[in-house]
């Protein structure tokens, strides 16, 4: 049983929305239905300035606030430690777009019901290819693999770079920043 | 009242019995939707295409996924150059044009009420040849014109239609892009363009040039690479643009003083003889001159233009000196002079020279004088070019510096409305809103008796036409292969990913095939584009299927050399430090300091124009997935500097009235840290004018709005930056 | 990027209301209990009750687009019971079920068994705290996220209940508006207890580790729900109603407090608690600012 | 005039149609026959297709009146010149333009009632295109290649409705009117906004949803009845 995870390094993002865009073709998303939302933050005071593009996307943590409070069991732990949405059972009632601390669920405009990131990368570890976020990186930010298995790659990233999460201990989330 | 055989006629095909609809396969919408959804995750029956990305003018490779006729998934193509395995935030986007609910279906006339009505290509062909047929009797084929953003089949069609007729005016979209740096490297070194060696150089100085904002992935990946190794990378911009996450230091500059930087570190080099000498001595001409008429350019005299101190220009030009030959200035692309200033051709030939002093032609790190491949010569008499037309190119007299290959069409708007140009054709462009100021533009265009558009969706170009010609998709065509240069020279191939979507759509080879046929010149277009597709492969060892099933293949035996001692096809076989053209143009002989001709008076700013990564100029502003984006993070908010809003009171995200003599518009403004004072910023992508654009129309300012219309002396560019602007809190 | 409120104003009704409907059957029972001989107002406790909670609930369903679209999966609403919202369903259930038998049985003049009024109470006071509960347990924002909510909320539902039943009994039994001294004055010091907890709440959101807390209280206290918040709330729905009560209350000769004109004061500041409990839930749901948004996080 | 003949001429109002056809549809007989089958349809309370009541209590009926505008109902009684109505297919069921209203389902998707901000419809070659263009296959039928890109477009619907009335699938036929014609609403709402008179148009298309919302009750039994006999 894995469990997948995925490191962010924002210090090789440039905030160009390839992620969200190939995102919306490999998951025929709506042009309005985005998984990724982008924090910008400015360091520093002109001409001394440094900017930091910091996407976010489901952290699928082990322990997910939208799963305890969803009334109607629409989220739930997948396999592998993938949060899911059960787009059968949701009936875009918003609670857990509420209970999330980092507001990266969204709300299909069409069908009302819930959705958000599913680490659809997953398949693409037995290698079919996928425009998926971490394929469509232009450079090469993201890592996905299983925290679980000590030599994986991104365990070996999170070790040597000190990656954590965003904000904390806040959720036991599962994507590492380094920043 | 009986039944008869008026209404019971149908569309549906093979109704005419009627009774024999098979009883048995009807499902209701649900059912279908779960077995289409169940289907659709199976991976139902999936083709794999390559076709070559239309988003921008990189044209990059990638393979396109098809279930069951429907465009699914882009993957870059990992040995096509330009993606080099990745695709842009506007390649994934701009796939879904395709579908647009906006696109043009049928050919388009332009009514006595001015309004557009459907009607056949036949019609529209004929009428188009007879008013060509007039034109050409009236005024002869100098009167007619093409203007074109240049794309694979595009360059090659329209280009052949307009020479068949007997035009020489054939013109691209370069003077409101490159036109400026093109025709002014070449005046220095004899090539339009080098590449710098990002990736292995020890310094890369980018001016105006942005390779996080105007993206193509394979320059990201390479100036990653270039950090990670330890190069030092400067940006000189107003603008903290993108690239400065891999950047090591950001240089803001007073926009249009690019050419003051450059004379003052080339002073610098020259007075402490940090230039390489001998090189200079071994391919230069005029050196000596060009030395003694820049020796004023102290930094401490660049200082007061640039803002930039002395100090930092007098440390920027000793590191160059100490990095050389394995640094270079990149050529940049349209930002600082591609078009943008009165003094843009004269800094193009200035950042030619500097290179040159450092002597780091063809060297390792360096700027590299790459090759390009091309189709051998075919000698299928089918192929045989027309004759070339007679004449020269409107507008080769008044700018004798614009590099043919371009031309400046935004003269070719001047002699619309002179009455000189009395037909032009638009492929694949939207002048009219892009190139100069609109009001103006528009007004010159109407002055047409004939005016033709051929694009995929109605824009503020194709508004002005009299007949508007629908295009298919990229998608839904195959196009001539694109032979391409850099380290590595290659071709690659666009091919049909999508079945035609609207029936009465044609693509751009069957438009010009069928418009020359009508015009009488067919006999020039007697070949399919597949059949002139192969031949071109042929002479290069390849065909076309074995192209289609590969996308890309490069020519590693035509490689580029480093070190290969350059040879300039300059008049003079030489690095032209004083060049007999410019003078002969009336600009000095060898590039001095040039004033920007707008000086903002008080409490004016100086207008910037620039990319977001995700819009290419106006083409991709109607594509909901990207206009979302822009929505979303108000990407299309005017900059301005922090400390100039505090003293404006206003506050992040504030209404704002953005005015001068030729346009006043509200948008909310950004305020931010990364922008020079002085300056105001506005993304070349939004205020769309044109209603049934409806994910675009009327959402931000339009820059070119702001732009009065004015051509560069001698190269003939737009100067699309040319202007002032005042800005002021709503209600303020 | 600019931060758009999840929930709108068809939440904010379905809190209010629901709170509303618990509020006023608590009233009902507390009548029962005080002023047995008030029966119309509680009788308009009763009726009050079950229908205005229906009506929230309904607009909870109108809100919930993909239920609508498929609305057998309402019942899946108690799946989850860890989840707040399941709760909040069984008691809503169960307490609009036990309205309904009470307005009935009352409707019907028939008697009220003594249980079915108590225990509605509890459902009602449980549907009160539960609304609190729900945005309480959200750790996205710290104006929801502290315990403060859920008591405020369930007094804003008693205060807003008792208006409510006063507003209706001033039009159809002035005479026994007058005789519910006790019921009145209970209503009297719920609006003060009111401010007393909003003003906490602020201090404690205020003071909370992350901005968001700060920026959550600005938007209230001088964003762009400062008008709302001072006018709407604190002076219409609370202060002014405590003026006009203490004066009719304690300052008024008893004839005047009687008097026809004394009644459409009494209406003007129980209508104040109504738009007042209003505006509250409003205000929290849309000032609220979440965590990782401001967070600055280094 | 019989129910599938009705939805036959409404297809051809909506579709590219010959000169001889349209004005032989057009002349004053066949029109009025058609007018009065309308009318038929928006009153009875019987299910598509069946026979029901017979021709002699037509009159009792009410008259157009009752469902239609003054300004619709003179446009349908005098319906326009072939002319006329190719000019209007020219400037407004063509796309591109600033006032295209080309009726297509998956251009003008339903926004949902509490969706104000759902953009009016999506692209070409939506959902609604494929599962048409998949049931005229499984019927058998081709859809035309003029419709290639809008297997769903208004008149290509009507016709299916008709075709499955003729050929004695009532069931289907109500399932189908039932799911396919929600998009009408903000498709009216387009007409509406042409600074042209669109009359002609708004009145078929209130005649329409008339129908389908006279069909209502029937459309339950349908709806269950040939989701569980779809035969793949």
């Amino acid at each position: 049983m894995a469990n997948y995870g995925m490191l962010i390094n924002t210090k090789k993002c440039i905030g160009c929305y390839a992620c969200r865009t190939a995102c919306q073709r490999q998951n025929d998303l709506l042009p309005d239905e985005a998984f990724i939302r982008f924090e910008e933050r400015e360091v520093g005071t002109f001409p001394r300035v440094r900017v930091e593009h910091v996407p976010l996307q489901c952290m699928h943590c082990e322990d997910a606030p939208c799963v305890s409070v969803c009334p109607t069991g629409a989220a739930k732990y997948g396999t592998d430690g993938i949060v899911e949405v059960d787009q059968g059972r949701c009936i875009g009632c918003l609670y857990c777009v509420a209970a999330c601390p980092y507001q990266v669920r969204v709300r299909n405009s069409q069908t009302g019901a819930v959705d958000k990131c599913r680490f659809c990368t997953v398949a693409a570890e037995d290698g079919t290819k996928m425009c998926s976020c971490v394929e469509a990186c232009l450079t090469g930010c993201r890592i996905f693999g299983d925290l679980d298995d000590p030599d994986s790659e991104i365990s070996k990233a999170i070790v040597e770079t000190g990656a954590a999460p965003i904000a904390g201990d806040l959720t036991k989330a599962k994507i590492y920043y380094v920043r | 009242m009986s039944e008869n055989a008026i209404t019971r006629r149908s569309f549906l095909a093979g109704s005419a019995g009627v009774a024999a609809a098979a009883a048995v396969g009807f499902t209701s919408f649900g059912a279908w939707q779960q077995a289409h959804a169940e289907e659709e995750a199976g991976e139902g029956r999936t083709e794999a295409v390559h076709t070559l990305c239309n988003a921008c003018s990189s044209k990059c490779g990638y393979t396109a996924y098809v279930v069951d006729g429907k465009l699914t998934k882009l993957i870059g193509d990992p040995q096509n150059p330009n993606a080099s395995g990745h695709l842009c935030a506007r390649g994934y986007g701009y796939s879904q044009i395709a579908y647009s609910k906006d696109r043009l279906t049928d050919p388009l006339k332009k009514n006595a009420q001015g309004r557009f009505e459907a009607i056949s290509w036949d019609q529209a062909y004929a009428e188009i040849a007879e008013k060509v047929s007039e034109i050409i009797e009236k005024d002869g084929p100098g009167a007619l014109a093409l203007v074109q953003d240049p794309r694979p089949s595009g360059s090659y069609y329209a280009k052949r239609f307009m020479t068949a007729l007997g035009s020489p005016n054939s013109y691209t979209h370069g003077a409101a892009c490159n036109l400026s740096k093109v025709s002014g490297i070449t005046q220095a070194i004899g090539a339009g363009d080098w590449v710098s060696d990002v990736e292995n150089s020890r310094m890369t100085m980018f001016i105006g040039r942005s390779y996080c904002d105007g993206i193509r992935p394979s320059q990201v990946a390479a100036l990653e690479r270039a950090y990670e190794n330890g190069s030092r990378l400067v940006m000189v911009d107003p603008r903290c643009n993108n690239s400065t996450v891999f950047a090591t230091e950001w240089v803001p500059i007073t926009p249009g003083t690019d050419l003051a930087l450059v004379l003052a570190m080339s002073n610098v080099l020259i007075k402490n003889h940090l230039y390489d000498a001998d090189f200079v001595a071994a391919n230069g001409v005029g050196f000596d001159e060009w030395a003694e008429a820049i020796s004023g350019c102290t930094p401490a005299w660049a200082e007061q233009i640039t803002g930039v101190p002395a100090d930092t220009i007098e440390r920027l030009a000793a590191e160059f000196a100490e990095a050389a030959p394995a640094a270079s200035i990149e050529p940049s692309w349209r930002g600082a002079y591609g078009c943008a200033y009165a003094n843009s051709g004269e800094t193009a030939r200035a950042v030619a020279l500097f290179n040159t002093l450092l002597g780091c032609w063809n060297q390792p790190g360096g700027a590299l004088l790459t090759s390009s491949a091309a189709a051998g010569k075919l000698d299928d008499p089918r192929f045989a070019a027309p004759p070339k037309p007679e004449g020269t190119l409107l507008g080769t007299a008044e700018y004798p510096l614009a590099a043919a290959s371009m031309g400046s069409a935004v003269f070719a708007g001047e002699m619309a409305k002179a009455g000189v140009l009395k037909g032009m054709f638009f492929y694949n462009s939207n002048m009219a809103a892009g190139y100069s100021n609109p009001a103006y533009l528009a007004e010159a265009l109407s002055n047409l008796e004939l005016m033709v558009v051929c694009d995929v969706q109605m824009s503020e170009t194709a508004l002005l036409a009299d007949y508007v010609l629908p295009e298919t998709s990229y998608l839904e065509r195959a196009e001539l292969p694109e032979f391409g240069g850099g380290k590595v020279p290659y071709v690659a191939l666009r091919s049909q990913v999508l079945d035609v979507i609207h029936p009465n759509t044609k693509s751009c080879d069957q438009i010009f095939t069928e418009l020359a046929e009508a015009c009488g010149v067919g006999e020039y277009f007697a070949f399919t584009q597949e059949e002139l597709a192969d031949a071109q492969l042929k002479t290069v060892g390849l065909d076309l299927d074995s192209l289609r099933l590969v996308g890309t293949v490069q020519f590693p035996e035509k490689a580029f050399a480093y070190g290969a001692a350059p040879k300039w096809n300059t008049p003079t076989k030489k690095v032209q430090f004083t060049s007999e053209a410019c003078a002969k143009a009336g600009l000095s002989a060898s590039p001095v300091w040039v004033e920007p001709q707008t000086v903002p008076e008080d409490g004016a700013f100086r207008l910037v124009g620039g990319k977001e990564a995700i819009m290419t100029h106006t083409q991709t502003a109607n594509i909901p997935e990207l206009m979302n984006i822009a929505e979303q993070y108000g990407l299309d908010r005017p900059w301005i500097s922090a400390a100039d809003a505090a003293a404006l009171g206003i506050e992040d995200n504030d209404e704002c009235v953005v005015e001068n003599e030729q346009h006043s518009g509200t948008s909310k403004v950004r305020v931010t840290e990364r922008i020079a004072p002085g300056v105001v910023y506005i993304p070349s992508h939004f205020g769309c004018s044109v209603p049934e654009q409806h994910t675009a129309y009327g959402f931000g300012l339009r820059i070119m709005d702001y732009v009065p219309f004015h051509i560069e002396p001698a190269y003939g560019s737009a100067m699309t930056q040319e202007a002032t602007v005042k800005i002021k809190k709503v209600g303020a | 990027m600019t931060f758009e409120p999840i929930w709108n104003s068809i939440i904010a009704w379905y809190l209010f209301l629901a709170g509303l409907g618990g509020g006023a059957y608590v009233s009902a029972a507390f009548l029962r209990w005080r002023h047995p001989e008030a029966v119309n107002m509680i009788r308009i406790g009763r009726v009050i009750a079950p229908v205005v909670v229906i009506v929230g609930l309904c607009l909870l369903m109108f809100d919930a687009t993909a239920g609508l679209h498929n609305p057998l999966r309402f019942a899946l609403l108690l799946t989850n019971f860890g989840s707040v919202m399941t709760w909040g369903v069984v008691f809503l259930g169960g307490f609009t079920i036990l309205a309904l038998i009470g307005a009935g049985l009352d409707l019907a003049k028939r008697r009220v068994p003594l249980w079915l009024d108590i225990a509605a109470a509890v459902f009602g006071v449980c549907v009160a705290v539960y609304t609190g509960c729900l945005l309480g347990v959200c750790k996205t924002f710290p104006l929801w996220n502290n315990a403060l909510l859920p008591i405020l909320f369930l007094v804003s539902a008693m205060s807003t209940g008792m208006a409510a039943v006063l507003c209706v009994a001033i039009f159809r039994h002035p005479e026994e508006f007058n005789r519910v001294g006790v019921f009145k004055k209970f209503h009297f010091c719920l609006p003060i207890i009111e401010l007393v907890l909003v003003a906490s709440l602020l201090f404690v959101t205020a003071s909370n580790a992350s901005p968001a807390g700060w920026e959550s209280v600005m938007n209230l206290v001088g964003g762009d729900c400062a008008l709302a918040f001072w006018f709407l709330f604190i002076l219409v729905g609370l202060v002014l109603p405590t003026a006009l009560e203490t004066w009719l209350l304690f300052f008024s000769p008893k004839e005047f407090e009687e008097s026809r004109k004394a009644h459409w004061i009494s209406f003007a500041s129980d209508a104040g608690v109504l738009v007042g409990g209003f505006v509250l839930r409003l205000l929290v749901l849309v000032a609220a600012m979440p965590l990782t948004l401001v967070v600055p996080w280094y | 005039m019989e129910d599938a003949a009705v939805f036959s001429t409404l297809a051809q109002c909506f579709g590219p149609v010959g000169e001889d056809e349209w004005n032989e549809l057009t002349e004053s007989a066949q029109w009025s026959d058609f007018l009065a089958g309308a009318r038929r349809l928006l009153q009875d309370n019987r299910p598509l297709g069946a026979d029901g009541q017979r021709l002699s209590d037509l009159r009792a009926r009410l008259p157009l009146q009752e469902f239609l505008s003054a300004r619709e109902l003179s446009a349908l009684f005098a319906p326009p010149s072939y002319q006329e109505k190719s000019d209007f297919a020219a400037r407004h069921f063509t796309g591109g333009l600033p006032d295209s209203v080309v009726p297509v389902e998956s251009l003008h998707r339903p926004a949902h009632p509490t969706d104000p901000g759902v953009p009016a419809g999506g692209g070409y070659l939506g959902d609604a295109a494929l599962y048409v263009r998949d049931v005229t296959d499984g019927l058998g039928l081709e859809v035309p290649p003029a419709f290639a890109a809008c297997p769903d477009h208004l008149a290509l619907e009507l016709d299916l409705v008709a075709v499955l009335l003729r050929s004695g699938m009532e069931g289907p036929a109500l399932a189908f009117l039932a799911e396919r014609f929600g998009w009408l609403t903000a498709y009216r709402a387009r007409l509406l906004g042409l600074d042209e008179d669109a009359s002609f148009y708004i009145g078929l298309v209130d005649l329409i949803m008339g129908i389908v919302a006279q069909q209502e009750p029937f459309e339950e039994g349908a709806l269950n009845g040939c989701a569980m006999d779809s035969v793949a």
